[in-house]
């Protein structure tokens, strides 16, 4: 029963839910005041993504006519729900050791294409060829982030495990490095550490890869049809997304606390962890995208099948070795 | 509250423009204005957005041709409510030097109402500002009224 | 990928274009298959109401044919007028529409590089480019009183003298200028991102560019050196010391650094004005007559090359004035370099023409 | 290799460049072309500021007294072009450096320079004549003052009579 | 100043049509513009090819109606074509036969004289004949084609009305905002 709660609590509160969101909507905030800044300007109020919502949700919504309804209305929940579900598995070091017996990296890897898909979904629903062409995009894209991610778990499993077989647990994980120290200090996990901070822009379709939503060439494509609530729940979903990917870098690369758990210790740990999610911000998203444009949808493809995948795989490469 | 929350809402006018058959200065100017470090309106919370569909305030350029005003007033009806809307220049109030051309359908108004004008060929960024701003006040009212009337 | 073909419409309000045009774009992925283009949102009749306007008026209207390059346009249309009445504008005044016509070339070729920056996404480089061209706007606002439509060329002359107050202003703002756009010029010519997105697309071969007749940049990036300020000189031209730039690349990439380089010699060109310029009324003080008959003439306007014919039957209104603008002759050659590009390419592409579509339909 | 991040780099250390505008008043060049300013002081009514105008911003109208001329300049077709005021001879019109021109649409017809011009009476039959401004008759009529208040047709018969008068002395002087 | 151009401007157009007057003037910077005036549309046919053998671009072509509303005593359609080579233009302007006027297409040897003649096709109702493309460029279907063949005034046609509403509307509105009245604030 306590345990029931407690996932409830984890997913509407802590460290899911409520906690999330207003972390997420906080770094887009931080965000745009620091590419803002990059650019020479003044940039908007660190609250300004909050504001945008609740302008969102006072505003009329429009359903296209030729779209089909329910999918367009199920599409944004879809991906919000998957994402506050995902960000309630995720453990804090020295917070919250996260779901015991959920926190695996199996289940993360069903978890996190679930906005990409909210997107598909969307746009394939609003009957628009820019969301049809958003849509074959968004598919393309999430094809070659996969790869690395999927080779960066596996190089972290491998590692945590060594002889013993490859770890999955995420709470495992932790522990792992709570004694060896972070896997970022690890030099054989550096190229897969180099992979994670790419994938975060690719997922969130950042600078190089903001390709799916690119304004100027499918006119933000699966969100062009939406208005109102429902773009304001698409836009609490990224945020949450942004607050996902971060934390689970965190997680895999340097999840150690700063100071052991327990006591008055927890709020300092969580701030922490809320500093390292902020340097990883500014690194993958905030200055990537400042310094950077976007490709081509074959270009950000081969980016990831050429670049980041090897990094990915020389790790898990060595940590195979090293076992 | 609910008085409350829309005047936080009314901090984020999200911006569209239309450009009805303009000699492309106004729409320079509002690009201009909209985008560049200078004039920076996203510290009044502004956003430039591509669909119309996010829009809160439209600013609208150009005598509106013949040909262009079906699909002027089509995208206009895309952008839910509450909205407002800002002629940038004197060409969609007037026709300005464009008058009494045989493909001109200005005035503007007979079709959309305009709430704020913003004269000028084509107005500095900052009277475009000055008009936003203006526009946004007009929102702000609308925006009230919209929340409260649906509680 | 799907590998079924639909239609993709561009246009006519759409983000990526400054101005309302309407191509059908047949996809096939992400592939361009074919192109069809539609014309005329921004047709506004001008050519009739120019008949109905008085010579005085048609200035101002053909001022605002386009306001990217509104000086060429009236300052063509008064040299047609001149040509036909046989009005001698002061050397001064020749000096000042030079001087104009270049300030509005640097602002329109920065305006295009940096929306070609947007377009590839970057938008840090697009502000960057954009804060530059800030610097020239300035200067329009402060010599002339717009920023865009300077109201410089009258009949006979121009209206507004730059004289000890906003001289050394305009060169304070060109020695600004000057290091930040050879900055600029660095960044687009060995940026990573700008190269892999604009390198080798959209290409116009030379016997293309010859076939289409396209004229400006785009025809000097494709190896056709043809300048109209070189091959027949108007105003004073023909004694200023500047390079006609040419490229033989002839893709996206090569277009944005020759009006990058382009803008270079304008900063040179307002220079040696300002230097060489000598004292004397800046305009014809009577009113002119203009008998009938015909007449033609020609500027290099940022975009290419403006063509004015105006003929006149003797009363106070043109019997026709007709223009033909860059973009007239560079529009069907996308036709061409569209042709098989990806669809991430398409507003670049068209953006290298530097369209001007309220230009060219008028 | 990324000639950029220099740039952006420099960025961040210059601070924002945004201008404190609107929360500071704007730097407006004393060159800049406003809105038109009308002094009816000085207007003659010659019209050709309607004439240059290619916005057809100008409207001039009889009162239906016949006493003047109603003078409108309506700023929302006005293009800004400041043809009228470089053509205007007495300086009646000139473009001010004003721009704060932004209003609501209910202003949009009201937008405008309104003024009733009374035309100039003949100092001698009482004829309605073009306005004859004292700033005016200070500039352009100082050749001859009391024959530029006049009628065409005074004129005229003024300009005999001083023909006359000056055949008569001069016949007088030498007979 | 070009006078290669010159000569082979001239070699060409006397190859194409024999004696024909070409006469030139010059503008004050000494750019030099050549005009030739052809009484047959047909004559088209075979000085097109001779320009564009000698490397001639087209600038542009302009129709016009030689009476302009009525006001003048001359009537019927000309076009001029305007050719340039090396800096030199040549203005070749034909006369057309009235009802209806019809123009042979010089598409064939100039490929960018599509977008020139449907242009004056649709604005003049001007007949071309044997064009690739004959279709409408500009103007919208639903306004009629020669829309600048009318010898009526085109604003009582379209819209001179709503010059005259707009007015009405400026005369009537009484009350001036503060910054307008007198002017500077």
């Amino acid at each position: 029963m306590t345990n029931v709660l407690e996932a409830v609590f984890a997913i509407l509160i802590f460290p899911g839910g409520l906690f999330v969101l207003a972390l997420g909507l906080l770094l887009k905030g931080v965000d745009r005041k620091v590419v803002a800044r990059l650019q020479r300007r003044v940039g908007p109020p660190l609250y300004q993504p909050a504001l945008d919502i609740i302008k969102l949700m006072t505003k009329e919504t429009l359903i296209p006519d030729t779209a089909n309804e329910v999918a367009f209305r199920l599409a944004p929940v879809l991906g919000l729900t998957g994402m506050l579900v995902t960000a309630a598995l995720l453990p804090i070091g020295g917070v919250w050791n996260g779901v015991t017996g959920l926190g695996d990296l199996l289940v993360l890897l069903y978890l996190l294409p679930i906005p990409a898909m909210g997107l598909m979904l969307a746009g394939g629903s609003s009957s628009s060829p820019y969301g049809a062409l958003g849509f074959s995009r968004e598919m393309c894209m999430m094809f070659a982030y996969e790869m690395p991610l999927i080779a960066s778990f596996l190089a972290v499993a491998v590692r945590v495990g060594g002889a013993s077989g490859p770890f999955l647990s995420l709470p495992a994980i932790m522990d792992y490095q709570f004694q060896h120290g972070p896997l970022l200090l690890d030099p054989v996990m550096l190229p897969a550490a180099l992979a994670l901070v790419l994938f975060i822009p690719g997922t969130m379709g950042h600078g190089l890869f903001d390709i799916p939503e690119a304004e100027p060439e499918v006119i933000e494509g699966p969100l062009l049809e939406y208005s109102g609530p429902l773009l304001a729940v698409f836009h609490l979903m990224s945020a949450v997304k942004l607050v996902v990917v971060l934390e689970l870098a965190v997680a895999l690369l340097c999840p150690n606390p700063l100071v052991a758990a327990g006591g008055g210790g927890v709020l300092v740990n969580l701030l922490w962890h809320i500093c390292k999610c902020l340097v990883l911000l500014m690194v993958s998203v905030t200055c990537f995208r400042a310094a950077t444009g976007r490709l081509r949808l074959d270009q950000g493809f081969s980016f990831f099948v050429k670049y980041t995948s090897p990094l990915a795989l020389v790790s898990l490469w060595l940590a195979f070795l090293l076992r | 509250m609910l008085q409350f929350l829309s005047k936080l809402a009314a901090r984020s006018p999200w911006i569209y423009r239309i450009n009805a058959g303009s000699c492309n200065g106004c729409d320079v100017e509002m690009a201009t204005t909209a985008l560049i470090p200078r004039y920076d309106v996203e510290r009044l919370g502004c956003k430039y957005c591509g669909s119309p569909r996010h829009a809160d305030v439209v600013l609208i350029s150009g005598p509106l041709t013949l040909r262009v005003r079906d699909k002027v007033l089509r995208v206009y009806n895309e952008i839910p409510h509450p909205k407002v809307t800002v002629a940038v220049g004197v060409c969609p109030v007037s026709g300005g030097c464009f008058r009494d051309g045989y493909t001109v359908g200005a005035d503007i108004d007979h079709y959309i109402p305009l709430d704020v004008i913003v004269p000028g060929c084509p107005p500095r960024p900052q009277a475009i500002m000055e008009g936003v701003l203006k526009a946004v006040e007009i929102w702000r009212a609308r925006l009230e009224e919209s929340v409260c009337s649906h509680s | 990928m799907s590998t079924t073909t639909y239609t993709l419409p561009i246009g006519p309000l759409h983000v990526a274009l400054e101005e309302p045009m309407y191509f059908d774009i047949q996809v096939e992925g992400e592939t361009v298959r074919s192109v069809e283009l539609a014309a005329g949102h921004v047709h506004r009749g001008m050519e009739a109401l120019a008949m109905q306007r008085n010579y005085f008026q048609n200035v101002t209207l053909t001022e605002r044919v386009c306001s990217l390059c509104s000086n060429s346009h009236p300052a063509t249309y008064c040299m047609a007028v001149e040509n036909l009445s046989g009005l001698l504008v002061p050397e001064r005044a020749k000096y000042l529409r030079v001087i104009a016509d270049e300030v509005k070339r640097i602002a329109s070729h920065l305006f295009n590089v940096g929306i070609m920056a947007h377009l590839t996404g970057f938008d840090s480089l697009f502000m960057h480019a954009m804060e530059i061209r800030e610097i020239m706007q300035d200067a329009k606002e402060g010599v002339y009183g717009n920023r865009m439509n300077l109201g410089q060329c009258i009949i006979g002359g121009c209206r507004r003298d730059i004289d000890e107050a906003t001289a050394p202003f305009l060169l304070g703002q060109l020695e600004l200028l000057k290091p930040q756009l050879d900055e600029l010029y660095g960044v687009f010519e060995r940026d990573p991102l700008i190269r892999t997105r604009t390198q080798g697309i959209g290409l116009l071969p030379f016997e293309e560019a010859k076939r289409h007749a396209v004229v400006g940049p785009v025809a000097r990036a494709s190896g056709v050196a043809y300048d109209v300020r070189r091959k027949a000189p108007y105003a004073v031209y023909a004694d200023l010391d500047f390079e006609t730039q040419s490229d033989t690349k002839g893709d996206v990439h090569s277009r944005a650094l020759l009006r990058l380089r382009e803008a270079v010699q304008s900063v040179k060109i307002i220079e040696q004005c300002l230097r060489q310029i000598p004292s004397g009324p800046i305009n014809v003080r009577e009113v002119p007559v203009i008998p009938a008959g015909e007449a033609v003439a020609r500027s290099e306007a940022p975009r290419g090359e403006v063509f004015y014919y105006v003929r006149s039957d003797g009363t106070d209104t043109p019997q026709r004035l007709k223009w033909r603008v860059p973009t007239y002759m560079n529009w069907e050659a996308l036709q061409v370099m569209l042709a098989n590009c990806q669809v991430a390419d398409i507003a670049l592409i068209v953006n290298s023409i530097d369209p001007c579509i309220s230009c060219t339909e008028r | 290799m990324f000639p950029f991040l220099k740039i952006m780099l420099r960025n961040l250390l210059l601070g924002p460049s945004t201008d404190a505008f609107p929360f500071a008043p704007a730097k407006t060049h004393e060159n800049f072309r406003g809105c038109a300013v009308f002094d009816p002081e000085k207007c003659i009514l010659c019209g050709i500021c309607h004439h240059v105008c290619a916005a057809g911003a100008i409207q001039l109208r009889p009162s239906e007294d016949g006493a003047g001329m109603q003078y409108l300049l309506w700023h929302n077709s006005c293009v800004f072009c400041g043809m009228c005021a470089h053509y205007c001879p007495t300086g009646a019109l000139t473009m001010s450096n004003n721009w704060h021109l932004a209003h609501t649409g209910a202003e949009m017809f009201s937008n405008c320079i309104s003024s009733f011009i009374p035309f100039g009476e003949c100092a001698q039959c009482g004829a309605k004549i073009q306005p004859r401004p004292q700033a005016i008759i200070d500039k352009l009529g100082v050749r001859s003052p009391e024959r530029f208040l006049l009628c065409p047709q005074c004129k005229r018969q003024s300009i005999v009579r001083n023909v006359a008068q000056v055949r008569s002395t001069r016949r007088q002087e030498n007979p | 100043m070009n006078a290669t151009a010159k000569q082979s401007v001239e070699t060409a157009v006397s190859r194409a049509l024999g004696a024909v007057g070409l006469h030139w003037t010059a503008d004050v910077n000494g750019n030099s513009f050549g005009w030739v005036k052809l009484c047959a549309p047909e004559s088209l046919l075979s000085i097109a090819p001779a320009l564009a053998q000698c490397g001639a671009r087209l600038m542009t072509v302009t129709a016009y109606r030689n009476d302009k509303f009525g006001r003048m005593e001359m009537e019927g359609h000309e076009i001029a074509y305007h050719f340039d080579l090396e800096g030199l233009v040549v203005t070749v302007s034909v006369c057309l036969p009235d009802n209806p006027p019809r123009v042979p297409s010089i598409t064939p040897w100039f490929k960018n004289a599509d977008w020139n003649e449907r242009e004056f096709a649709e604005l003049y109702g001007i007949v071309l004949e044997d064009h690739p493309n004959p279709r409408r460029l500009f103007l919208d279907p639903s306004l009629d084609a020669a829309i600048l063949d009318r010898l009526v005034p085109l604003s009582t046609m379209m819209n001179g009305a709503s010059t005259t509403t707009l007015w009405e509307k400026v005369f009537a509105g009484k009350q001036l905002p503060e910054w307008a009245k007198g002017g500077n604030s």
